[in-house]
């Protein structure tokens, strides 16, 4: 093809983390004004790459062009010179500053005296805020915001930069549909005007719905560029994962017992500020059910889990588990009949800095499987934990390296492979799929089927929709701190509990 | 030696007339210290000594710090006991257990014991130890006199005196107790206010300390504080009154703020003992001086002792007499 | 009441302000690297440095000012060693803090053997101390006047560097770069801040201050340099930092009530309380505000209503 | 691979340790010595021969205490910084035991460890304490009770039990019962460094082989995680911090029965503050404490034989040690950019072999 112009060109990119290899030899070309999507599993190198084009690893070999002219990018600052902008998978934000400064850091406003101006800082975030249709208070600080929020601001910093490349690692992995589709536009609108966008998601949908081409990476190799038109999601995942995607649709077997295992009544809980965040919550979750909480976040879902995980302090009501009280257990006589997949994995999930071995292990430490007398016996929790990698295939290079060394995707399989490992009768699951690749989100999904069919209540508490109708047997919808809706996923459609997560519809029901 | 004739740290001390040795062999003569050099004490003093023992006896030295780490006390003392004729253990009470055992191992070793008395009985081990409450007495009795000499410049009519002390050690009450019981003896309504810096080398907080004192209407502060002490000089040369120095002459430092030096002669008595040691003198097991062998006493810089009243100087030298002949017996707070 | 007068006379507050300053300019650089997210304990070493350089250059130039620039350049010399190891061959921080404390302790001392042949405490007419301001007008007020007349020109440039630290903190883009650089230093990278010039600027701007406390230390408050002198001021200087929170005003604060403590239990020795315990009491009330603090916070954090 | 993994730190780390070396031979040269001869004083005064020998190993033996002190400590997320306040009270306790127990022999040196090891414990425990309660930084808090500890036995020792005519305080000498018993006569080498060294493993067997060693590790990693596998926190926080103290008191024990026989005020140079740097150069691991106490001993103990036999002074073996320190604390980095470069040169290789090397 004569005169096309590429944004970026990436040629036989390496990059050596230890003795693991994320990229080998990647070559990719992103061409002027397209939305370019990448995919692959997790651990593929998606992250690493982008990180490099961005500045922010070092390629431990290879070339990158941008806009036709071979450079070094040293530092994110040097991309940024370039007109590069990214959204990171992992939100780099200050936790103590407040949305507007992080939205402005390193590019402050200044005023007389070279003093930084706040009131500008402040109005400039909330136009652009307005501007892309991502609702967020500028002057609340970050370290009070939930992920859902902070995926906006991460959002939000990046556009706002104006980049003429823009990269998003996993922007919609917690994003609403309505906020999808917001996004989306803006994306659309920038590459009409000319700008290029680097996609990473694991939503295949997205992908084709909204990128030019797609480049697929597997295990750190390039498995080429496909025009999407010519493509469909089968052969992307296909390519993504080496083998045929075989996805056997989940089948339910129906419920029998009627038995309620799991139950919540009249359940209130405050956050740190002392404001009510869950008001008078209850629910039924019978034996071989799963029942999903649907919701936008910031309605309160954080709050019900840590509530139930026993982290939040309850003020008021009950959390029955065969009609005994948890409400006031500690964490630990909670585990013995609740697992929990909480939906921060890298603080509360996961010990990043603890081996993958000793991340599987957690909550086991006093349990007998794994010991000999008083002591640990080795061979018997290297063998548990060998066999849970084995069986949610978690791509690591070892039982004894860092969790903080897998790619995000991984990560969230051990959390999910640890919990369903205890077999208990109740599962509290919480965005059990974040950031997963559809291979990994798939398997997650067959796990709490089987967990269902073996007659355990599950708890769902999610704002992927597709992940919702394709689990849920009833669904809540929780808004403002309140439940505004219950539904069964045949009985009402995408867009319309879309209407009631955002609190257009429902409110005169409950109130 | 009466006051103002006790020369500064043992410059013309016995036997210094020319260089001699005995049995022509050069005598080996090491210093263990428990801590490092650099005390402005008993550590630099005793290296005084032994640099004016070499030039006078022509002897040889080593100084072994220990850097106050108990764990090699032990290494110290042997290395000191191996190939030395003479091992100053400075000070001997830091070294007890340890010299108890290698005193045996090397019988023809002269073990010398300073500040202090040695518990363990041993023909080669010798102690001495000074008797600082003399000179503090006679200190006492100068600043007793002089702080309601109004016509003095600086001094106040208060009868209140100052003191400073490094840390609160039964050497330092040595200092302090026989300075205010000789102040006392001049008019019973005198105070003394001491105060503790705390630290042997914080002269910043030395001369908070005696600021402090000279606020409290103090006109004469005597310090007993090595390090932290300079603090104390330094105080009173900028408020224009007056510190009696301790161990060495402190009147270089500030000539018309020091009322004379209260002499902790440990050079004086090292030498002594060195010289001893090399003319193959005997010398007593143990030593407990003060005035009598000019081991402790008042000593003022010329310029500053022709300022002196007469009459101060006569009571400081009788009692100096009477302390000496036992009709006036300081309070030793050491025993 | 002579016994109250005592502990909280007027004097009781000059000779704070005088104790606090050395404390001060330490805290003050001290706060600079605690806010880019590196733990300093090699302050005492630093501080010590200061002391010595300060007083070096001042005995041989007979100048001051001279002494100050001196104390400042090698001490901030040592602070760029401290930063080489900890930003850029990442060594642990703590680790190296107590290296450098060592090598302050052990350079200082040879030094002063090497170059003016003595050990432990040396003193020379030539130097010249760091002047007092005497503000005429002051001494007429009562209190204050015996406060603030005759201080010293660096009591009032310590209090000038409070404001100045917190605005740079919190006004000037670069103390935005050095909180979100302790925070997430990711964070600061990734906007486009080069995260390397942050730090090291904040290494060296907290070595400047160091050096300003030490040579205060020795040609300031006192004019003569002594073995090891700042005697565990760099010790206080990180309690004064966490106590304050790192923030400079609040950190002035628990300076000024730490050097307070300090001349309040110097007298209470005179009023008979055996110095061993006088001397604990800087040490136990830290322990107990430090307590008490942070235990309000903890219940604030608890109930704060929006 | 693996191997060459484990190889890689001892490796780094010697190269780090070279350099410093290196460094050192400049200073020792600065100083007008010749450098062979220096370091040849230092490692003969440190190992040469059995005196020798037991001369490094017994001033490592109060740094192995207070290192493994500071290790647990800060495994199990407590900054301690407070060792030597925990070793004085430790030894105060144990001097205590020694000088006025009437206990027969083999009964004395238990009790008095003993009573070490709960001084130091439960002084231990204050920050724990404050931490937990009111949420107060344990730097600050165990950084002051540093200077309480030596002010306050001080205080013991030169009023309530004061040895009379002592011109300093201190206690009068323990009973002969209570002295540990020697490994090698003519020095201090006592059998407290056997006990330093079993307490190492038995630390290293609780964090690698028990549910509360587990549970403490992952505290010191991550709070938040333990609390939701179900840690007690607050629990495991003080038994962490006591056990940390604790060891730290023996330290002060092993000083006062092994090597002082008696306890003098400011009795330690800051074996304390040593064995925060032993703990953080060893990264916390039990076993690792033990070599780099002996290196900290060897470096002491050789250092007056360098000092003997050159004119370099004390201050500057100090130096050199500062120097090796600050060296061995940046052997991680060097590591990391190490083996990246070997990853990279393997995969060049493979290209060249022309399999992909996946
Ligand atoms: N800092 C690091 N240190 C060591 N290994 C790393 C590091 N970061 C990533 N890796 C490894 O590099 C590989 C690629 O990681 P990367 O994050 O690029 O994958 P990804 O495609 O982004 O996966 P995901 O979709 O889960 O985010 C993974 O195997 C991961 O274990
Ligand atoms: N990219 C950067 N990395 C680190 N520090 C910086 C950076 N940019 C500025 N600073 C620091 O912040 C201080 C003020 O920031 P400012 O950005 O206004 O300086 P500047 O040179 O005017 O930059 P600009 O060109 O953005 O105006 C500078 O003194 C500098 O120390
Ligand atoms: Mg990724
Ligand atoms: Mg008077």
């Amino acid at each position: 093809m004569p005169n096309i112009e590429y944004a970026v060109e990436m040629t036989d990119v390496c990059k050596n983390y230890g003795l693991l290899q994320a990229n080998k030899d990647v070559n990719i070309k992103v061409i002027k004004g397209e939305i370019h999507a990448i995919v692959g599993e997790n651990g593929a190198g998606k992250t690493t790459l982008t990180s490099i084009l961005y500045g922010l690893v070092a390629p431990s070999s290879g070339n990158v062009k941008v806009n036709g002219r071979p450079v070094k990018i040293s530092s994110p600052k040097a991309a940024i010179a370039l007109g590069i902008g990214m959204v990171h998978q992992h939100f780099k934000l200050v936790p103590n500053f407040t949305v507007a400064e992080n939205i402005c850091l390193g590019q402050e406003p200044l005023k007389s005296l070279r003093r930084v101006d706040k009131k500008k800082m402040i109005a400039h975030a909330r136009n652009i805020s307005e501007k892309y249709g991502l609702k967020v208070d500028p002057e609340k600080k970050v370290c009070d915001l939930s992920v859902g929020l902070l995926q906006r601001v991460e959002i939000l910093k990046a556009l706002s930069r104006g980049a003429d490349i823009l990269i998003l690692d996993e922007p919609t992995a917690v994003l609403t549909p309505l906020e999808c589709q917001e996004l989306f536009k803006v994306l659309r609108g920038m590459s009409e005007q000319g700008k290029t966008v680097l996609l990473i998601t694991h939503k295949l949908k997205e992908v084709m719905e909204v990128s030019h081409h797609i480049t697929v990476l597997r295990r750190g190799l390039t498995m080429g560029t496909v025009k999407t038109s010519d493509t469909d999601e089968h052969r992307l995942a296909g390519l993504m994962m080496g083998r045929e995607a075989d996805f056997v649709p989940l089948e339910k077997k129906p419920q029998e017992e009627e038995k309620i295992t799991f139950s919540i009544r009249g359940l209130q809980v405050r956050d740190s500020f002392n404001m009510i965040k869950l008001k008078d919550i209850s629910l039924d979750v019978k034996a071989g059910e799963i029942l999903t909480v649907a919701g936008v976040e910031g309605n309160g879902q954080s709050e019900l889990v840590e509530a139930l995980m026993g982290f939040a302090h309850i003020e008021q009501g009950q959390v029955l588990v065969d009609g005994e009280d948890i409400a006031h257990q500690d964490v630990r006589s909670r585990r013995k009949y609740c697992s929990f997949i909480p939906e921060d994995r890298m603080k509360t999930g996961l010990n990043l800095a603890a081996s993958v071995h000793d991340n599987l292990l957690g909550g086991r430490q006093r349990s007998p499987e794994i010991r000999r007398g008083p002591f640990f016996d080795y061979k018997k929790s290297s063998r548990l934990a060998a066999d849970l990698v084995e069986k949610f295939n978690i791509k690591t290079a070892g039982l004894d390296i860092e969790a903080s060394s897998l790619s995000g995707g991984n990560q969230q399989k051990i959390v999910v492979a640890r919990e369903m490992s205890f077999g208990n009768k109740v599962l509290v699951v919480a965005q059990p799929s974040r950031g997963v690749d559809i291979g990994a989100t798939n398997f997650i999904h067959e796990q709490l089927i089987a967990a269902r069919n073996a007659g355990r209540a599950v708890l769902l508490i999610s704002t992927d929709l597709d992940e919702v109708y394709a689990l849920s047997d009833r669904i809540h919808v929780l808004f403002d701190g309140k439940i505004v809706g219950s539904f069964t996923p045949d009985s009402i459609s995408q867009q319309e509990i879309g209407l009631y997560m955002t609190g257009v519809k429902g409110l005169e029901g409950t109130a | 030696g009466g006051s103002g004739s006790t020369p500064p740290a043992g410059t013309t001390a016995t036997g210094a007339t020319e260089p001699t040795q005995a049995g022509g062999t050069v005598k080996k003569v090491a210093m263990v210290c428990s801590g490092s050099l650099g005390d402005n004490g008993i550590f630099d003093m005793g290296a005084e000594a032994l640099k004016q023992a070499k030039a006078d006896f022509g002897i040889e030295y080593e100084i072994l710090e220990g850097k106050n780490d108990p764990s090699l006390y032990y290494d110290l003392l042997l290395k000191g006991a191996q190939g030395f004729d003479m091992v100053i253990v400075n000070p001997g009470y830091q070294f007890e257990s340890y010299l108890e055992e290698v005193a045996d191992q090397y019988p023809d070793t002269y073990f010398f014991y300073p500040d202090g008395i040695s518990p363990v009985e041993k023909d080669n081990i010798y102690s001495i130890s000074y008797r600082e409450h003399e000179g503090s007495y006679v200190a006492g009795v100068m600043a007793g006199m002089m702080t309601t000499r109004t016509d003095f410049p600086g001094i106040n009519d208060q009868k209140t005196l100052g003191f400073v002390g490094a840390v609160d050690t039964p050497t330092i009450q040595n200092f302090l107790q026989a300075y205010e019981q000789g102040a006392k003896s001049i008019d019973p309504d005198i105070k003394v206010l001491s105060l503790i810096v705390g630290d042997h080398n914080d002269p910043a907080k030395g001369k908070e300390l005696a600021l402090t004192l000279f606020d409290q209407g103090c006109d004469i502060v005597y310090q007993a504080a090595s390090g932290s002490g300079n603090g104390v000089t330094e105080a009173a040369k900028e408020r224009k009154l007056y510190t009696i120095g301790v161990d060495t002459d402190k009147s270089p430092l500030a000539p018309d703020n020091v009322m004379g030096s209260m002499l902790k002669n440990v050079t004086k008595s090292f030498y002594d003992a060195i010289g001893i040691f090399v003319e193959g003198g005997t010398m007593e097991k143990v030593q407990y001086e003060g005035l009598a062998k000019g081991w402790t006493g008042m000593y003022f810089s010329p310029e500053f002792k022709a300022k002196m009243p007469a009459d101060v100087l006569d009571a400081m030298t009788k009692t100096e007499e009477g302390i000496m002949n036992g009709s006036i017996t300081p309070v030793d707070a050491k025993s | 009441m002579p016994f109250l007068q005592t502990l909280f006379g007027p004097e009781v507050f000059a000779a704070a302000l005088r104790v606090m300053v050395p404390l001060l300019l330490v805290s003050l650089g001290g706060l600079l690297t605690k806010q880019a997210g590196i733990e300093n304990i090699g302050l005492e070493g630093l501080m010590l440095i200061g002391c010595f350089s300060g007083f070096v250059v001042n005995y041989y130039t007979s100048s001051w000012i001279a002494g100050l620039i001196g104390g400042v350049v090698f001490t901030t010399l040592t602070a760029l060693l401290f930063g080489v190891f900890v930003i850029s061959l990442r060594a642990h921080e703590i680790v190296t803090g107590v290296a450098i404390n060592m090598l302050g302790l052990g350079v200082t001392t040879y030094l002063l053997r090497a170059i003016f042949g003595v050990k432990g405490a040396f003193t020379d007419p030539r130097v010249q101390g760091i002047p007092t301001l005497d503000i005429g007008f002051l001494k007429e007020i009562p209190v204050i006047g015996t406060i603030f007349h005759k201080q010293s020109i660096m009591v009032w440039i310590g209090l000038a560097l409070v404001f100045a630290v917190h605005f740079m903190l919190y006004h000037t883009r670069f103390g935005y770069y050095i909180r979100a650089a302790g925070e997430n230093p990711q964070a600061l990278a990734t906007s486009g801040v080069s995260l390397l010039r942050t730090l090291y600027m904040t290494v060296l701007i907290h070595g400047v201050l160091c050096g300003l406390g030490g040579a205060y230390l020795s040609t300031g408050y006192l004019t003569q340099y002594v073995e090891n002198m700042s005697a565990g001021r760099g010790f206080i200087a990180m309690a004064a930092i966490a106590f304050g929170g790192a923030k400079p005003l609040r950190v002035f604060f628990s300076a000024i009530l730490f050097a307070f403590v300090e001349s309040l239990s110097s007298r209470l020795q005179l009023v008979q309380v055996p110095s061993y315990f006088a001397l604990m009491v800087p040490y136990v009330v830290t322990i107990v505000v430090l307590a008490v603090t942070s235990w309000r916070e903890k219940q604030k954090s608890k109930t704060r209503v929006i | 691979m693996k191997i060459f993994r484990k190889l890689l730190l001892p490796f780094i780390s010697l190269c780090a340790f070279l350099v410093s070396l290196v460094i050192g031979t400049v200073i020792i040269l600065l100083n007008g010595d010749n450098p062979l001869v220096a370091y040849g004083a230092l490692i003969e005064g440190a190992f040469n021969g059995m005196s020798n020998l037991a001369g490094t190993l017994s001033s490592a033996t109060p740094l192995i205490f207070t290192g493994l002190g500071v290790a647990v400590a800060f495994k199990g997320g407590m900054a301690n910084i407070g060792a030597e306040g925990q070793l004085y009270m430790g030894g105060m306790a144990a001097a205590l035991v020694g000088v006025y127990l009437p206990l027969p022999g083999f009964l004395l040196i238990p009790v008095a460890l003993l009573a070490a090891f709960l001084a130091g414990g439960l002084y231990g425990l204050i920050p724990a304490t404050l931490k937990i309660k009111t949420g107060t930084n344990e730097v600050v808090t165990t950084l002051m009770l540093n200077y309480v500890a030596i002010l306050f036995t001080s205080y013991l020792v030169n009023y309530p039990f004061k040895a009379p005519g002592a011109p300093l305080g201190m206690t009068v000498n323990i009973q002969k019962a209570a002295r540990l018993p020697l490994l090698y006569p003519g020095s201090r080498f006592n059998v407290g460094f056997l006990l330093a060294i079993a307490a190492c493993i038995l630390v290293a067997v609780m964090f690698r082989y028990t549910g509360a060693g587990y549970e403490m590790r992952m505290l010191g990693r991550n709070s938040i995680f333990s609390k939701y596998i179900g840690v007690d926190v607050n629990a495991r926080t003080l038994q962490c911090m006591f056990l940390g103290g604790g060891f730290a008191g023996i330290g002060g024990a092993a000083l006062v029965l092994g090597i002082q026989y008696r306890f003098v005020q400011n009795i330690s140079p800051g074996y304390g503050f040593d064995g925060l740097t032993i703990a953080l150069m060893a990264g916390f691991s039990a076993i690792g404490v033990i070599p780099m106490a002996i290196l900290f001993g060897a470096l002491r103990s050789g250092g007056l034989t360098m000092e003997l036999a050159t004119s370099v002074p004390s201050e500057l073996s100090k130096v050199i040690q500062a120097v090796i320190i600050l060296f061995m604390a940046a052997q991680v980095s060097f590591s990391k950019y190490f083996t990246e470069f070997m990853t990279g040169l393997r995969h060049r290789r493979e290209k060249k072999q022309g399999t992909g090397g996946s």
